[in-house]
């Protein structure tokens, strides 16, 4: 059995870091931060490989099927007799796979950042933030209850403002960091709600038990669910699709996923850890922690999913393509690699074969998180180098950065799903699942990732090759005497994460995660796959066409595509969508006329009130004559009134 | 016989005390002045002793321990009364004769609480009234004093008349006047309910209940303040006495009328009082209607017509001395020594005096029903007494003048304490019978609610 | 523990206040006394706990009764249960806080901590009575310091503030007694006791008056739409610690009351105004947020919030779940805690650049590392971040209200998680505007805080981590007493 | 013409009471407002004796309060008239409607 | 129709138009004089009516006290022969319509009363009995009122001798 002290040790020593270093980094360890929160973490990690070690190959198979265990579990908020709040570990394969992921890419960025971020006023603060935000997303991937997994969720998101904001005298930072926690906020409150349905028909937060009632068509949890409906959609249903929302919210689906490439305002490393490897993830994991739900009891649901990835996908590898920025093109990829494995899920079915692409999700997820951080940490370096975030600034550095353009060039060739790297498996596994169940997602894919090879290529040589190399950027910054390409700190974790991005496809992922638990022997077909990869090829083969030289060939074509360039350049302006909603709707039509009406009408009927009261006083001051004999008068008139009304009127 | 009537007897002999030491003229202002708070301390202490229950003169007049107890808090006011006004007093020419009218009236209002019959009501009440019409002149150099003096002694002939016509038809349709004979008589025909309007009246105009009440702002902003105190604190006291016991004793036949009539009153002088004294600048003259409205509240625990309205209302006045006469003290403080009494010319006061302005601030909370003053407890009680009637309707409107009563009681508050002003009225020198005064009726504004054997004691 | 400790430290502290002889002596004495205070309060606690770990399970523990005014059958009643000492804390959390923030108050420095401790003294009466005379008493204790230390001490349009004020929370409190006066005079015996009243059957139709009168009463304290006008006003006129206790204390009067009182003992007619009362704390929720959205000034934004956030007080009330209403205290409690903070800091800063406006503020994390510091902590608080008292009480109001299986309830439930973004919108806007950004050139010489403020921030956000990150305590104090509101409410109607 | 009886007497008392009245009410000189109470109140006394007279005559009650009325109407007037004398000294008037410095 | 009958129909007349005559006349010594008329009218309805002692003591009191202290009232402050100043029309169609109202309110009622007349034997308001009466402490013995009005008279000669023997006027 797993050791419970073990594993709540992984999420809590970075909690540890955090707090020491929040209350008292910037006192005392102004300089060591870095290396106490390296540390702590790399003893996280040590023991994330360690449980990985035992549940895969130990304890964690009876019967041939990996159990979900629980070693520890504690209430933290009960609301009523069986509906509480536990905070608990789950080990399963998808969480065990997770912790290793976020424990190894963290770890990556630890030690990448002590040579990044050398020097920053607030590094204590930096790693302090990095430790609450691997808690975080820790504490998220061994969540055991939903409500526990939302409190993560909720803690990533802070910690993701966090960082993102990490420059807060940056207004372009600044923005970027309110619209991401904003952004995510909206969907989390359908995520909440939909705990709240899901809950009310479980009877209960805790996964086990609530994926248990909601998948057996006799509990009666299921049949109020699936009987209750709304708009002609049950209220499993419902709730299912709030919670992906959540999800959606979180991973940058579209359409929520504008605040994605503004996120990339904070540090780069930052990028690669939480809005490539771990956070952004976080809503397919979602997904797949209640995938039994979705794929048994609303595969409508599910294929909602299936649509949202794909078409998320397809955009963003479109954008991507126009992108300028090179953390942008790569947020784009990002989002368009989760869109992967979110139609990956979306075109799964529950247990054996056909659960072929919830193992391809999660195995795109792993590799995924290896090459993307690694894309992103090489991009940190060329930045760091260059001190500019623009591709014009950029070009022909492949020999100023020698390992940086080895490592990127190999996490490109997974990125495009070139064989043998990580990518491809994880992809061809993807395509193929989606070839199984549906075509329409099927070609969309593949055309995306055509489009991926190309971007990513397109990246490639606009940094790398295209132009000579000039060492001084044409940016901002110049003048700086450039210091190589950072020290051991920045290249080691490039050359590790190179290593997983090459090699981490050849791990036999669909024996340890699957749908049910069970081994899940993949085949491999080497006709299905010519497609892909020749797709891929093409598109790098365009890529280095239009870019390895500079020429003007890639401005004609944008040229001659004005429209569609245009549109994709403005990130087919669903920005100025949402801005129109909410500064025009929201602020104009709801804010502003509450504000009015409460300061007019609300308040204005308390004044008129006291302001009548005065006026009433006012006008009735002629009573008061200062004449005797008027007094006189209504005296007698007191008396005759009184008599009358009592004689007459009021007996 | 002597027991029964010893309130009475002391203070007819205090009377002629001052009469012979005035006539002997051999005292000094200030000595004459602490002989005569001697005095009344001395009538005050001896009120607690030898009380006797009793009836005399055929049912005329008489006496119970409610009938003692009501008459000590009476004298209680006077005594502090001669407190508070020590500086007038020790300024006026004629303090011996101030003394003498205002002992003869509380004598009237002795013989008003002790009344038997409605000849020696009505006598009492004269003796009540004219010698206080004469005291609202005695700032004999004021044109507002005389003026004062002419608007009461006219408009009290009148309700005098109007009272005595009520008499006589009530003497004619029952044939008797004497209080323990009448409830046999009264079965409330219209021509009863004539008269008992025109007796009603009257009460309605001592008490100042609206429509009958305008005489007592000009009266009172014209008027010296310890004439204007007395009205407002002794008098409306007695009379409120003497009104429970007739209306719950004589004309209990008829209280289906007198209820309602009560009520509706009692509404219409809360939001007439309250309305007026939003916009009063001057301090007497505020004060004047924020009596009317503190009237009206009153007349909400009369209107239980039981005992516990009997209760609270004997509770009610005996806060309501304090209070008030802490706010008169206060101002005829300030009055006596810069000769501002408006509102406006406290602005700042907390600067210069806070001793001042703390019992200022305790009388007004007092007046407004804020706790832990006892005036919190004393309209709490009013309130649940009226209530019992079960006429909820009416004390919700109790209820909400109270806020409006607060905002002008706020108003000054906020004149005192917040306001700034370049020039607060300077230091002021308050003598140590007047400190002494305020200090009681400070004690007495925050002891009396929360000792609660006082309201027993009471009861 | 004898509860009339609780009520004769602030008042002994008070009599001491007023006689030292300078401002320092005056600080130290009330910090003192706001010290034993708090150590009382945990006392309380602890003892609280223990005797109901050793099974005592009666309805209130530690009750005191002498007779007060025995002919209108009023006895000072006091007694605890678990939502009475959770509001106690909170009330000295606060009280301790709000005399460390104002350790600079160099007018009138005496009146001012003696009216400070006027009004703390009035909330732990109210608390602690069980009878509602007293309670009362205590409630009304509370408003008139309010005034003179928003009149006195304030700032801005203050004389119309603190009017507005005293006369909507007395228009409120007289609504109470109305409503009080109708309980006493129609319970089969009359009487103030709230554990005899609660016990006994008043009339239908009694309840379907008296409930209304009350609930507005208590309402208009806890900014109940549409009589919540005075929030933003008073708020924002007051000086800081006048601020603080307001909403960290005074708004809880309301809220406590709704709860302890008109529900409670009126619960039949509670059932029947549940709709109402769900839609007007809908609606406050929702145009509190959206009306915060527009605000400018620090406090302005504090305070409208506050009437947002205490519409989830009033909504976990009107679900009349068990749930809800443990949540709705557990609101109270944290939002008790979380506004007197925001409110410290927005002094703070205030006191530091002189302006509250947030368009002029910007980068004063730079300058003030612990202000700023705080500022994000209060403001993840307000808007619903885990590990922060402020998720806590608001997720158990959501599950509490999402108990009810009505559709209408449902509605209500999902329009008020609407609000949580809403916040999210005005909150990061507010923090972010003032302490991120470039630093303004005016604010370059700018210090962080002293000690006094320093220790008051940590103690209250100790109180808000302490919940959100260990919530079983306070659950577990307020969830026997909400379960016996709950029996309360589910007694049917006796048909006569 | 009838015999006369105590409706006759009532009437004039009444009738002499709102003649009163109607003179308090219009009179701007202060003596002649003191005078129309005068007529107020021997109506009243009037009233007594007739109820004295023609109802109650087994007691006197009505012939005391007359008594007594006529005492109290004596004082009442020489307190009023030197009210009255001296607000002349001080408004060199007793014209009640120059008399009314205190109003609203 | 008896001699009786006469003399109180001219003593009512005498009455009611001089009491009319005094609240109207424009002249003030004759509003006196018609006041003065009025009273004997008064006196003389007592005197039909058999109480001689009362319309003695009206007579006195009234005739020779009261109105002698108004008419040196009206001597000190005002010339004799100036016409009084005219109270507005409305004011006066005002107060005579409320008059009347009040006067047309207590008839009816007063006829509509069914009085009860008592059945004991009527005592003699003779002198002997009203004094006996009047400073009697048993039953029905007034002698606490005559203390108390005594007091009263006291009082009110304090107050007058205070207000009215002013040293000196002044002058503002």
């Amino acid at each position: 059995m797993p050791n419970a002290t073990y594993i709540a040790l992984i999420p809590l020593l970075p909690l540890a870091g955090f707090i020491m270093l929040g209350i008292f980094g910037r006192k005392y360890f102004k300089n060591t931060s870095g290396i106490i929160g390296t540390t702590l973490l790399l003893v996280s990690t040590g023991l994330a490989l360690y449980t990985a070690y035992g549940y895969f190959f130990e304890y964690g198979k009876v019967d041939g099927v990996y159990q979900k265990l629980v070693p520890l579990k504690y209430t933290w908020l009960e609301f009523s007799q069986g509906v509480s709040i536990d905070m608990g570990i789950i080990i399963d394969p998808i969480s065990v796979m997770m912790l290793v992921v976020v424990t190894f890419v963290s770890l990556m960025v630890h030690i990448y950042s002590l040579g990044y971020m050398k020097g920053e006023e607030r590094f204590p603060t930096y790693y302090a933030f990095l430790g609450l935000f691997t808690f975080s997303m820790l504490g998220l991937v061994v969540s055991s209850n939903i409500f526990q997994i939302y409190i993560f969720w909720e803690l990533v998101g802070v910690s993701s403002f966090l960082l993102i904001g990490y420059y807060y005298d940056k207004p372009s930072a600044v923005a970027a960091c309110k619209k991401a926690f904003i952004v995510t906020r909206f969907a989390d409150v359908g995520f909440l709600i939909g705990i709240l349905m899901l809950s009310f028909y479980s009877g209960t937060l805790d996964f086990n038990t609530l994926i248990a009632t909601l998948t057996s068509p006799e509990s009666n949890g299921y049949k109020t669910a699936a009987a209750a409906s709304f708009m002609g959609v049950s209220a499993l249903t419902w709730g299912l699709v709030l919670v992906f929302i959540g999800g959606a919210g979180k991973s940058a689906m579209f359409p929520l996923h504008i605040w994605l490439p503004d996120a990339m305002e904070g540090p780069t490393p930052v990028s690669a850890l939480i809005h490539a490897a771990t956070m952004v993830v976080a809503g397919v994991f979602l997904v797949a922690r209640l995938f039994p739900v979705f794929a048994i009891s609303s595969p409508g649901a599910l294929s909602i999913v299936g649509y949202v990835g794909a078409v998320s996908a397809m955009i963003a590898a479109v954008i991507a393509c126009t992108q300028t920025d090179i953390k942008r093109v790569l947020a784009y990829s990002t989002m368009s690699q989760i869109g992967y494995m979110m139609f990956a899920l979306g075109v799964s079915k529950y247990g054996g074969e056909e659960g072929l692409g919830y193992t391809a999700s999660m195995f795109h997820l792993f590799t995924h998180a290896m090459f993307k951080a690694l894309l992103f940490l090489g991009a940190g370096a060329v930045i760091h180098f260059i001190h500019s975030n623009e591709m014009k600034d950029m070009g022909g550095l492949r020999k100023y950065l020698p390992i940086t353009h080895i490592t990127f060039l190999i996490a490109c060739l997974a990125i495009a799903g070139v064989p043998p790297f990580a990518g491809f498996f994880s992809k061809e596994e993807i395509l193929l699942a989606a070839y199984q169940h549906n075509p329409t997602i099927y070609w969309i894919a593949l055309i995306t990732s055509g489009l991926t090879a190309f971007y990513m290529f397109r990246l490639y040589f606009s940094i790398f090759w295209n132009k000579d190399a000039s060492p001084s950027p044409q940016g901002e910054g110049r003048g700086e005497v450039h210091h190589g390409e950072g020290g051991f700190a920045m290249m080691m974790p490039l050359v590790l994460l190179a290593l997983g991005a090459a090699a981490a496809g050849f791990i036999p992922f669909g024996h340890f995660v699957s749908s049910d638990g069970k081994a899940l022997e993949s085949e491999f077909h080497l006709q299905f796959s010519i497609l892909p990869v020749a797709l891929g090829l093409a598109g790098i083969f365009t890529a280095m066409l239009l870019y390895k030289k500079q020429n003007d060939k890639p401005d004609k074509i944008a040229a001659s595509l004005s429209g569609l360039y245009k549109a994709a350049y403005h990130k087919f302006y669903i920005d100025e969508v949402y801005l129109f909603i909410t500064q025009k709707i929201i602020f104009n039509l709801i804010g502003r006329p509450a504000a009015w009406f409460d300061k007019n009408v609300v308040d204005g009927l308390v004044n008129l009130t006291g302001n009548t009261t005065l006026k009433i006083s006012e006008g009735i001051k002629r009573i008061q004559s200062g004449k005797v004999q008027q007094y006189a008068i209504y005296f007698l008139a007191g008396v005759i009134g009184l008599a009358l009304l009592f004689i007459y009127v009021w007996k | 016989m002597l027991t029964i009537m010893k309130s009475e007897l002391l203070v007819t002999a205090i009377i002629f005390l001052l009469l012979f030491v005035k006539l002997g003229k051999g005292m000094k202002n200030e000595s004459m002045l602490l002989l005569i708070q001697v005095l009344l301390l001395l009538n005050f202490i001896a009120g607690f002793f030898f009380n006797t229950e009793g009836i005399l003169f055929d049912g005329m007049y008489q006496s119970t321990s409610m009938i003692v107890l009501q008459k000590n808090i009476l004298n209680l006011g006077v005594y502090l009364i001669s407190l508070l006004f020590s500086s007038w007093f020790k300024r006026s020419e004629h303090m011996p004769e101030f003394f003498m009218l205002m002992l003869s009236a509380l004598l009237g209002m002795f013989f008003l609480i002790s009344s038997g019959n409605l000849l020696m009501f009505f006598l009492a009440l004269e003796l009540s009234t004219i010698p206080v019409a004469a005291m609202a002149n005695f700032d004999l150099d004021k044109k507002r004093s005389s003026e004062a003096a002419m608007k009461m002694i006219l408009t009290s002939a009148f309700s005098s008349g109007i009272l005595l016509f009520g008499i006589s038809l009530i003497y004619g349709a029952t044939g008797t006047i004497s209080f323990s004979e009448l409830p046999q008589h009264l079965d409330g025909t219209p021509l009863q309910v004539l008269a008992f309007v025109f007796l009603f009246a009257a009460f309605a105009f001592k008490l100042s209940i609206v429509p009958f009440h305008l005489w007592t702002a000009d009266v009172y902003e014209g008027a010296p303040m310890a004439t204007t105190s007395f009205l407002s604190v002794i008098s409306k006291g007695a009379v409120a006495f003497i009104f429970i016991s007739t209306l719950y004793k004589v004309f209990q036949p008829m209280q289906g009328t007198w209820y309602n009539m009560v009520m509706i009153l009692s509404i219409a002088t809360m939001i007439i009082g309250n309305l007026f004294a939003l916009r009063q600048q001057n301090i007497k003259r505020f004060l004047a209607f924020s009596s009317i409205a503190q009237v009206g509240f009153i007349l909400v625990g009369i209107s239980s017509g039981a005992k516990e309205g009997l209760s609270s209302v004997v509770y009610f006045i005996l806060i309501y001395i304090f209070s008030n006469l802490a706010a008169f003290g206060v101002a005829t403080a300030i009055e006596s020594q810069t000769g501002k009494e408006n509102i406006d010319d406290c602005k700042g006061l907390y600067q210069t005096n806070p001793f001042l302005s703390w019992v200022l601030a305790l009388a007004l909370f007092s007046l407004a029903g804020i706790p832990p003053t006892a005036g919190f407890f004393g309209k709490l009680f009013l309130l649940t007494a009226g209530a019992s009637t079960g006429s909820y309707f009416f004390i919700t409107i109790a209820a909400l003048n109270m806020i409006i009563s607060l905002y002008y009681y706020l108003r000054v508050i906020r004149a005192v304490f917040m306001d700034k002003n370049e020039q607060p009225v300077e230091k002021i020198k308050i003598d140590l019978s007047a400190k002494l005064g305020l200090t009681i009726c400070a004690a007495g504004i925050v002891l009396v609610g929360l000792l609660s054997w006082i309201y027993d004691y009471i009861q | 523990m004898n509860l009339l400790l609780l009520i004769l430290t602030p008042l002994l502290t008070a009599v001491a206040v007023l006689l030292m002889r300078n401002a320092t002596q005056v600080r130290w004495v009330s910090f003192i006394g706001a010290a034993v205070q708090l150590v009382l309060a945990f006392a309380l606690f602890f003892a609280f706990r223990n005797e109901r770990m050793a099974g005592n399970t009666a309805e209130m523990l530690f009750q005191i009764q002498y007779n007060w005014f025995p002919a209108w059958h009023i006895s000072f009643h006091l007694g605890v249960d678990g939502i009475s000492i959770a509001m106690i804390l909170l009330t000295a959390f606060v009280v301790i806080a709000g005399v460390l923030v104002s350790w600079n108050v160099e007018k009138m420095t005496k009146e001012f901590y003696f009216l400070l401790i006027l009004l703390s003294l009035g909330a732990y009466g109210f608390f602690i009575s069980l009878d509602l005379f007293i309670l009362f008493f205590f409630l009304e204790i509370a408003v008139i310091p309010k005034y003179l230390l928003i009149g006195i001490w304030g700032s801005g349009k203050k004389e119309y503030s603190a009017n507005k004020l005293a006369l909507m929370l007395m228009g409120g409190s007289a609504l109470v007694l109305v409503g009080l006066l109708g309980i006493y005079f129609n319970a089969p015996e009359k009487t103030f006791d709230l554990l005899t009243l609660s016990k006994s059957y008043i009339p239908a139709e009694v309840q379907q008056i008296c409930f209304p009168l009350l609930f507005v009463g208590f309402g208009v304290f806890t900014a109940l739409f549409p009589f919540h006008t005075w929030v933003p006003d008073g708020h924002s006129s007051a000086p800081t610690a006048g601020s603080m206790f307001l909403a960290g204390i005074s708004m809880k009067l309301g809220g406590y009351g709704c709860l302890r009182v008109a529900t409670y003992i009126l619960h039949d007619a509670a059932k029947d105004y549940s709709t109402i009362i769900i839609v007007l704390s809908v609606i406050a929720i929702l145009y509190g947020a959206f009306a915060t959205m527009m605000q400018k000034d620090l406090k302005y934004i504090n305070a409208y919030s506050s009437v947002s956030h205490c519409g989830f007080v009033l909504l976990g009330i009107g679900m009349m779940t068990k749930t809800s209403m443990t949540g709705a205290v557990m609101q109270m409690v944290s939002h008790g805690l979380m506004t007197a903070l925001f409110f410290a800091v927005i002094g703070m800063i205030y006191e530091r650049t002189h302006t509250r406006q947030v368009n002029e503020m910007g980068g004063l994390l730079k300058r003030m590392p612990f202000i700023g510091t705080v500022l994000f902590i209060v403001g993840l608080c307000s808007l619903g971040l885990p590990g922060l008292s402020g998720f806590v009480a608001e997720m158990t109001v959501f599950m509490g209200s999402w108990e009810r299986p009505d559709t209408f309830s449902r509605v209500a439930t999902i329009l008020s998680c609407l609000s949580l973004v809403v916040t999210a919108v005005y909150i990061l806007r507010a923090i972010t505007k003032t302490a991120m950004g470039p630093l303004k050139e005016q604010f370059a010489t700018l210090t962080d805080a002293r000690w006094n403020e320093k220790l008051a921030a940590i103690i209250l956000v100790v109180g808000i981590i302490a919940i959100g990150t260990a919530p079983f305590w306070l659950n577990d104090l307020i969830n026997p007493a909400t379960e016996i509101i709950k029996q309360h409410l589910m007694i049917p109607t006796p048909i006569d | 013409m009838i015999e006369p009886g105590l409706y006759h007497l009532l009437f004039i008392s009444a009738a002499l009471f709102f003649i009163g009245v109607y003179g308090f009410f219009t009179r701007r000189n202060l003596v002649t407002m003191l005078m129309s109470v005068e007529l107020i109140l021997n109506s009243v006394n009037l009233n007594f004796i007739a109820f004295n007279k023609y109802l109650w005559p087994n007691k006197l009650d009505g012939v005391f309060f007359t008594i007594f009325i006529i005492a109290i109407a004596a004082a009442e007037a020489a307190v009023a008239i030197a009210i009255i004398i001296n607000l002349y000294r001080s408004h060199h008037s007793i014209d009640v409607e120059n008399a009314e410095e205190m109003k609203f | 129709m008896s001699g009786s009958t006469v003399i109180f129909y001219l003593l009512a007349a005498l009455t009611l138009v001089s009491g009319l005559l005094a609240v109207t006349t424009r002249m003030i010594f004759r509003a006196a004089i018609y006041l003065l008329f009025s009273l004997i009218g008064i006196a003389g309805l007592y005197f039909w009516m058999q109480y001689e002692f009362i319309a003695a003591v009206q007579i006195v009191v009234y005739v020779g006290g009261i109105v002698v202290l108004i008419i040196f009232s009206i001597f000190l402050t005002q010339q004799a022969g100036d016409e009084l100043p005219k109270q507005k029309m409305g004011r006066q169609l005002f107060s005579a319509l409320a008059a009347f109202c009040g006067l047309a309110l207590v008839m009816l009622q007063l006829y509509k009363h069914d009085f009860i007349k008592t059945s004991s034997p009527a005592i003699e308001p003779t002198v002997a009995n009203i004094g006996n009466q009047m400073l009697g402490v048993d039953k029905s013995g007034y002698a606490l009122p005559f203390e108390v009005v005594s007091i009263l008279l006291l009082a009110a000669l304090i107050g007058c001798i205070v207000i009215a023997l002013k040293s000196k006027p002044e002058t503002k």
